[in-house]
């Protein structure tokens, strides 16, 4: 198959080296570590977005690194955050409009 | 006159009488005087929404003519007559834009007044009556909160008619006891959804005593086609009439008569769902209904004024009589309080409907009231259950009925 | 947009040609994984909506137990890891050390099913059914779902493992581990959403 | 996998070498007769069937509806119980969207979009055979309901709690809410197959702006099935759950918002009508240019303008809920919204009848049906507009208005499109012409009797008679000549002059089946990639991947300005086109081979749904033919050998062409 070569070099190039992904994992595994303290730990006022925030990083650590949409085509990139754009989107928006309520 | 200019006005003219005579088509083929006529506003809200429906028709008319005209102009004028094959070109960007923005500009007009509409239909604050609509399948019960300025002083509960004071503000709130019905009345606001769970505000106002018809517009079950309501705006007067009268004491038959039979058989047959103020048992303890015992939704109509109300079984079946329902429905404004308050006299019930209901409602009205129909719903019925009623049970609950007034 | 129709004639007629030079199962993974985020979200909007909707239940805050979920969270978050590295085992054709990080990807999925499984089974001891109240419902089919995804990974791993072995695979050995652990991040992606969206954000 | 060594006569049949002792169970040979239609993955067959399965889901939709308008064509009517009027209508609106319309596009997609972008099939030809008999698993358990106890009775919206086991004790609902679910399933494959098909396997020279327009619509189509579909999957399965499982999603004495299922299903539900509407937009814009002899104008107009429909499609949702209950400012912000998408909408009709201004015009039945669709969807596009100013809604939703305007959108629009379609590419997918003057009253009859049904219930509509009634009542229908019931009767009457309409294309089929005229190759002179190939096309489509320089390829092929006169001339004839090809044909050209296995899998999914009402037992048979299927679809041989794999696969691993499809 012509294209499974492409793909091949494709990764070769722009992947990463294990080295790199264990130090991926342990970043995550950290910010896992610093989520959970929140339940223990008072953060006031930054509780919710600070929380929000570190989700939103490990899922784009997972999606960009392990997942190599940085490194593949963008074509992939494109697929999965129009799904993910659109989900974000409409599912706000319902919710919202059970708060606008009356 | 110039020829452009002339050619111009001609052409004006031309389009204009197009949409008059499209107007005029359409106006021509609507029925006269139907009762849930949406064209035919006769309250505030209702009107908001028909000025805004006389921006915007005349807007599709006219651009449906045009693109229609011009379709049709195309059919004819470009029709394969042995013409060449023409210059293969691929459009032109700077109408592309035109046909763009044209529209843009006129839904931006047409969003503007809309936008400011729906802000002032939901506006509320200014009410002066409240009144509480409860959806059930299939019929709405009406409870008027205690409102002295309206001499309401004990709560009102009726059903199948919305009883209002005329040019008042009127603010129904919402619910359901069981699944999405829709309130409607389409003379005098577009229609809001009683959801079970939710309380859905909806305003009213009428411009002038008088009947106005509506019916459910969500679908809701079996029956949905056969829930309707009547909402009566009566003058400020009249209404004080109707709330007294509403809330008069309960006086039972004289004892030996028939109608103290019939009220003996309500007692045994009708009262554990059915609600008569003031109904005593013989040891003179109030007869309190257990709908929710029998009824899934936990509700059936209080019968406390029935026959001050021309309808029953959710303003499916008129509890007047022909000649008496269109005195009510043909009477001018300023007599129809009085029409109306008249309420059902016996030469005016509607025998043959009400004895035919008593006999086997399920019968007259799709329902969820057979035995074999009840298991999910834990044996409760939907609707009214056929009671098995001898005719001479009929004869006295109907004389008894007749005095609930 | 990729623009790359540059095979030639004979290249076109071969199935194998592909105008935008990328390969079509991934393609069409990560579609279905673009898919796939309407229905987590759909379904985490349900939870989000009947969080605080408890009934005469249990409140969410009376039953998590977070050290217990936190462990789990950190076993599916390094199987991510496990998968990554038996990806570039297997572009490394390294196929032995490809199965032992497939098989140690599949064990620490079904670690994380297995504590799944004891959570539902305390929770419902400790009175959470299924029909309890919004709360419960709505958060047993959330995590429900996702627990159903996991097992459907771990057969896969498993599955993929058994085809490597036997030398079956009928495509390419690389893509099909890679698309496999697509669908296994992916999968861990929505735990994290989960995670801190269902047990640290209290309702 | 089928081994085609390029034929020296045209007539070779598809040589098929059996499969090698490699795997669980052999792939099947192909053969004559059903076996050849049950276990193939060939676009062009597999069409074939979406085509006649939708048909006859179109004649069964359409018979509910004649027994609809029957019960309405008189005050109080009595052919059909409440009971069965709410079933009738619940499951004309779920057949005629979900096993009429979608299959439909579906139909046209997969016969036509290889051949448009010149591909030999899809990307997963046996993931291409699983969508289409999953969609006849969900149809039929669909329709099931009819004999086990009654159908679904909530309407196609099925609105909760109205849903729920209470108040729809009937099993109707579960297989409803199951064979959607299937139905979905087969969907969302089918979708993910199309746009790896479209993105990744055009002829040569084929940049997405070179697309013929209906793949363009179906590739935006299939992004909105993609992305839709997973939220009403969320819906049915909550609502299965509530049915079968005891959850309490829409239980209100729990506390249950009854608003969450309205807005999962509109979510879904408004993109789904764009997913009916433009597939039939992209035929007409290939019809209007064909019949015209110009190309499309505007056309990355019509793209963009096709794409944005699809983008804003997912942000108007609210507006089929303006009478819910949602507050004034949801209610602004969809209110504005929806007027927004009127405008890429009118830039469509624009540019189609831009497109004719100054052609040459040639009135086939297929272009009356494309003109058809162009004044008819202009008169619902704008009554569309007319709901989209919310407190007018207020008053029209829920009203025969509402009927009126989505059958001017949809049968006016998506069947007169789809009729259009057919009349245009028959010669391609059976070689021979439709009679031209059955379709000509075909035509006729199905404008007038549209007419006649539809639009009389603007005025029944906006005078007041709601939807979803089983009776309507004399006393509610106005006084004159010209009441409410005036207009019913003439509805009905309209429906029956409708349906002589579609006789006339049943009664066409036949009549060309048995002495159709033998097609021409080029019979409309058309401009896109399928006509360069045989009518009807080889098992391989083409002889040789046409390599694509222009859009409307093949008009270009035939014509070119004349420098001189600046007029355009043939200089070519399609035979000669088609015989260039024919002559540099390619040397090996690979087919996959039939398996068992999509309707082997496509089975075992509905024996596991049947799990749901008849219990667990049913459901693990149902689990073991899917996981064993799986498998077996998984490990399924490739019959080549490596040295048939054009080229040479390098390391030895690749032995089939398409290893996941």
């Amino acid at each position: 198959m012509s294209t499974a070569t492409e793909s091949h070099e494709d990764t070769h190039e722009h992947g990463m080296s294990d080295a790199g992904y264990i130090k991926i994992a342990l970043i995550l595994a950290a910010i896992t570590a610093l989520e959970v303290s929140t339940y223990y730990v008072d953060f006031g006022p930054l509780f919710l977005p600070s929380l929000i925030a570190m989700m939103f990083v490990k899922f784009f650590m997972v999606v960009s690194y392990f997942m190599h949409l940085k490194f593949d085509n963008k074509l992939f990139s494109l697929m999965f955050y129009i799904g993910l754009g659109l989900a974000i989107f409409v599912y706000v928006a319902a919710l919202a409009t059970f708060k606008f309520f009356m | 006159m110039d020829t452009v200019s002339r050619v111009k006005s001609s052409r004006r003219r031309i389009l204009g009488t197009l949409v008059g005579i499209a107007a005029s088509a359409t106006l021509a083929g609507c029925a006269q005087n139907a009762p849930q006529d949406t064209w035919e506003p006769k309250g505030p809200n209702a009107e908001m929404i028909h000025d805004l429906d006389n921006l915007v028709f005349p807007i599709a008319y006219v651009v449906g003519i045009i693109v229609l005209g011009l379709a049709l102009y195309i059919f004819w004028k470009f029709k394969d007559r042995g013409q060449e094959i023409p210059v293969q070109g691929h459009g032109k960007p700077y109408m592309e834009i035109t046909l763009t923005v044209v529209p843009a500009l006129i839904l931006s007009v047409v969003g503007v007044f809309t936008f400011r509409t729906i802000f002032d239909l939901a506006e509320t604050q200014d009410t002066e009556i409240v009144i509480n609509v409860t959806g059930q399948q299939w019929w709405w019960e009406y409870d008027y909160p205690v409102q002295p300025e309206h001499g309401i002083n004990q709560p009102i509960v009726t059903s199948g008619q919305l009883v209002f004071p005329a040019g008042t503000k009127v603010l129904l709130r919402e619910t359901s006891r069981d699944v999405i019905h829709s309130y409607w009345i389409p003379a005098l606001n577009g229609k809001k959804d009683a959801v079970p769970g939710r309380v859905h505000l909806l305003r009213l106002e009428a411009n002038e005593p008088g009947l106005y018809a509506g019916q459910c517009a969500e679908f809701c079950g079996l029956s949905h086609a056969n829930m309707r309501m009547e909402a009566i705006a009566l003058s400020k007067e009249d209404f004080a009439k109707w709330v007294a009268n509403q809330q008069k004491a309960y006086v039972p038959p004289a004892a030996g008569t028939v109608e103290a039979e019939g009220e003996a058989v309500y007692i045994a047959q009708c009262a554990r769902c059915h609600q008569v103020n003031g109904l005593k048992d013989a040891q003179g303890k109030p007869i309190i209904s257990a709908p929710d015992e029998y009824v899934y939704s936990g509700a059936a109509p209080n019968l406390t004024a029935l026959m001050t109300r021309n309808t029953f079984a959710g303003a499916m079946f008129d509890l007047v009589n022909e000649k008496c329902r269109a005195d009510v429905w043909g009477a001018p404004s300023e007599k129809f309080g009085e029409a109306y308050l008249k309420g059902v006299t016996e030469d005016c019930l509607n025998q043959k409907d009400l004895r035919a209901w008593l006999r086997n409602a399920p019968e007259m009205k799709p329902m969820y009231a057979e035995p074999n129909l009840l298991g999910p719903s834990d044996g409760k019925y939907r609707g009214m259950p056929y009671l098995a009623l001898t005719e001479d049970d009929i004869d006295k609950l109907v004389a008894y009925l007749l005095t609930l007034k | 947009m990729a623009e790359t129709a540059t095979h030639s004639a004979d290249h076109a007629a071969d199935h194998g040609h592909s105008s935008t030079g990328i390969s079509n199962n991934k393609l069409a993974m990560w579609l279905f994984l673009g898919s796939e985020c309407l229905l987590f979200g759909g379904l985490i909007s349900t939870y989000m909506l009947y969080r605080g909707r408890v009934s005469d239940g249990p409140h969410p805050e009376q039953i998590f137990d977070i050290p217990f979920t936190s462990v789990s969270s950190f076993v599916l978050l390094m199987s991510s890891l496990s998968m990554v590295l038996a990806v570039t085992s297997a572009q490394r054709k390294d196929y032995s050390r490809t199965n032992l990080w497939l098989l140690v990807t599949a064990i620490l999925g079904a670690t994380f099913v297995g504590g799944q499984i004891y959570e539902f089974t305390a929770f419902y001891r400790e009175g959470l059914g299924f029909s309890t109240s919004l709360f419960s419902s709505s958060f047993y089919t959330l995590t429900g779902f996702h627990g159903v995804h996991v097992t459907v990974g771990v057969i896969m791993l498993l599955s993929t493992v058994g085809i490597l072995k036997k030398n079956r695979a009928t495509g390419d050995k690389a893509e099909s581990v890679e698309i496999v652990g697509l669908y296994w991040h992916f999968v861990d992606v929505v735990w994290i959403i989960i995670f801190t969206l269902v047990y640290l954000i209290p309702a | 996998m089928a081994i085609i060594e390029r034929p020296d006569t045209a007539t070779v049949p598809a040589v098929v070498t059996p499969s090698q002792a490699f795997g669980v169970i052999k792939r099947p040979v192909a053969s004559s007769g059903w076996r050849e239609w049950l276990f193939t993955v060939d676009h062009k067959k597999i069409g074939i069937m979406y085509g006649a399965v939708a048909l006859f889901f179109f004649i069964v939709g359409g018979v509910e509806a004649l027994l609809i308008r029957l019960q309405l064509a008189a005050p109080d009517g009595r052919i059909l119980s409440a009971d069965q009027y709410n079933q009738m209508f619940t499951m004309h609106g779920t057949t005629m969207v979900f096993l009429f319309g979608m299959p439909m596009a579906a139909a046209f997609a997969n016969y036509f979009l290889p051949l448009q972008i010149g591909a030999r099939d899809v990307a997963f030809p046996r993931l291409n055979a699983l969508s289409l008999w999953l969609l006849v698993v969900g149809g039929l358990i669909l329709n099931a309901s009819w004999f086990l106890g009654g159908a679904a009775d909530g309407g196609w919206f099925m609105y909760a709690p109205n849903s729920g086991p209470v108040f729809s004790p009937s099993n109707g609902v579960d297989y409803w809410v199951l064979g959607l679910q299937v139905a979905g399933l087969a969907s969302l494959i089918g979708s993910i197959n199309l746009i790896v098909t479209v993105l990744n396997m055009r002829a040569p020279g084929m940049t997405l702006m070179k697309m013929p327009i209906f793949t363009w619509m179906i590739l935006v189509v299939q992004f909105l099935l993609v992305f839709s579909l997973p939220v009403i999957t969320v819906a049915l399965v909550l609502l299965m759950f509530q049915r079968s499982y005891g959850a309490t999603f829409f239980d209100v004495s729990q506390g249950a918002d009854p608003l969450l299922w309205q807005h999962l299903f509109w979510i879904f539900g408004h993109p789904e009508v764009y997913v009916l509407i433009l597939p039939a937009f992209g035929i007409i814009s290939e019809v209007l240019p064909t019949f015209s002899r110009k190309p499309l104008f505007g056309y990355p107009f019509v793209v963009f303008s096709g794409a944005a429909i699809g983008l804003v499609g997912f942000g108007v949702w609210a507006h089929h809920m303006f009478a819910s209950g949602l507050g004034p400012v949801s209610v602004a912000v969809f209110s504005i919204a929806t007027m927004a998408i009127a405008i890429p909408t009118g830039v469509k009709v624009f540019n189609w009848l831009l497109t004719m201004w100054g052609g040459k015009i040639w009135y086939t039945t297929a272009m009356k049906f494309a003109i058809g669709l162009v004044t008819l969807f202009t008169i619902g596009g704008l009554s569309g507009v007319t709901h989209s100013v919310a407190p007018s809604d207020t008053q029209q939703t829920d009203t025969y208005y509402i009927v009126a305007h989505f059958h001017y959108v949809l049968f006016g629009g998506m069947v007169f499109g789809l009729f259009s379609g057919f009349y245009y590419w028959w010669p391609k997918v059976f070689g021979k012409m439709l009679n031209e003057k059955l379709g000509s009253w075909n035509f006729w009859l199905m404008v007038i009797g549209m007419n006649m049904t539809f639009g009389p219930m603007h005025i029944l509509g906006l005078q007041g008679q709601p939807r979803r009634m089983y009776v309507w009542t004399e006393a509610r229908a106005g006084e004159g000549f010209f009441n409410l019931g005036f207009w019913n009767l003439i509805a009905s009457i309209g429906s029956f002059i409708l349906a002589a309409g579609v006789l006339f294309f049943l009664i066409n089929i036949v009549h060309t089946a048995k002495k159709g005229k033998v097609a021409p190759a080029d019979p409309w002179d058309a401009r896109t990639l399928e006509w360069i190939t045989t009518n009807p096309p080889k098992p391989h489509n083409f002889d040789r991947i046409p390599v694509v320089h222009h859009l409307d390829e093949f008009f270009h092929r035939k014509y070119a300005e004349d420098t001189a006169t600046h007029t355009m001339k043939r200089y070519a004839t399609a035979e000669e086109v088609i015989k260039a090809e024919e002559d540099a044909a390619d040397a090996h050209i690979h087919l996959p081979s039939p398996s068992y296995w999509p309707l082997v899998l496509a089975l075992g999914i509905g024996v596991l749904c049947m799990g749901v009402v008849y219990g667990v037992p049913v459901m693990v048979v149902g689990a073991a033919i899917l996981v064993f299927s799986v498998f077996g679809w998984v490990l399924e041989p490739s019959t080549a050998d490596d040295s048939e794999i054009d080229p040479p696969s390098v390391d030895g691993s690749t032995k089939e062409i398409a290893p996941i499809g």
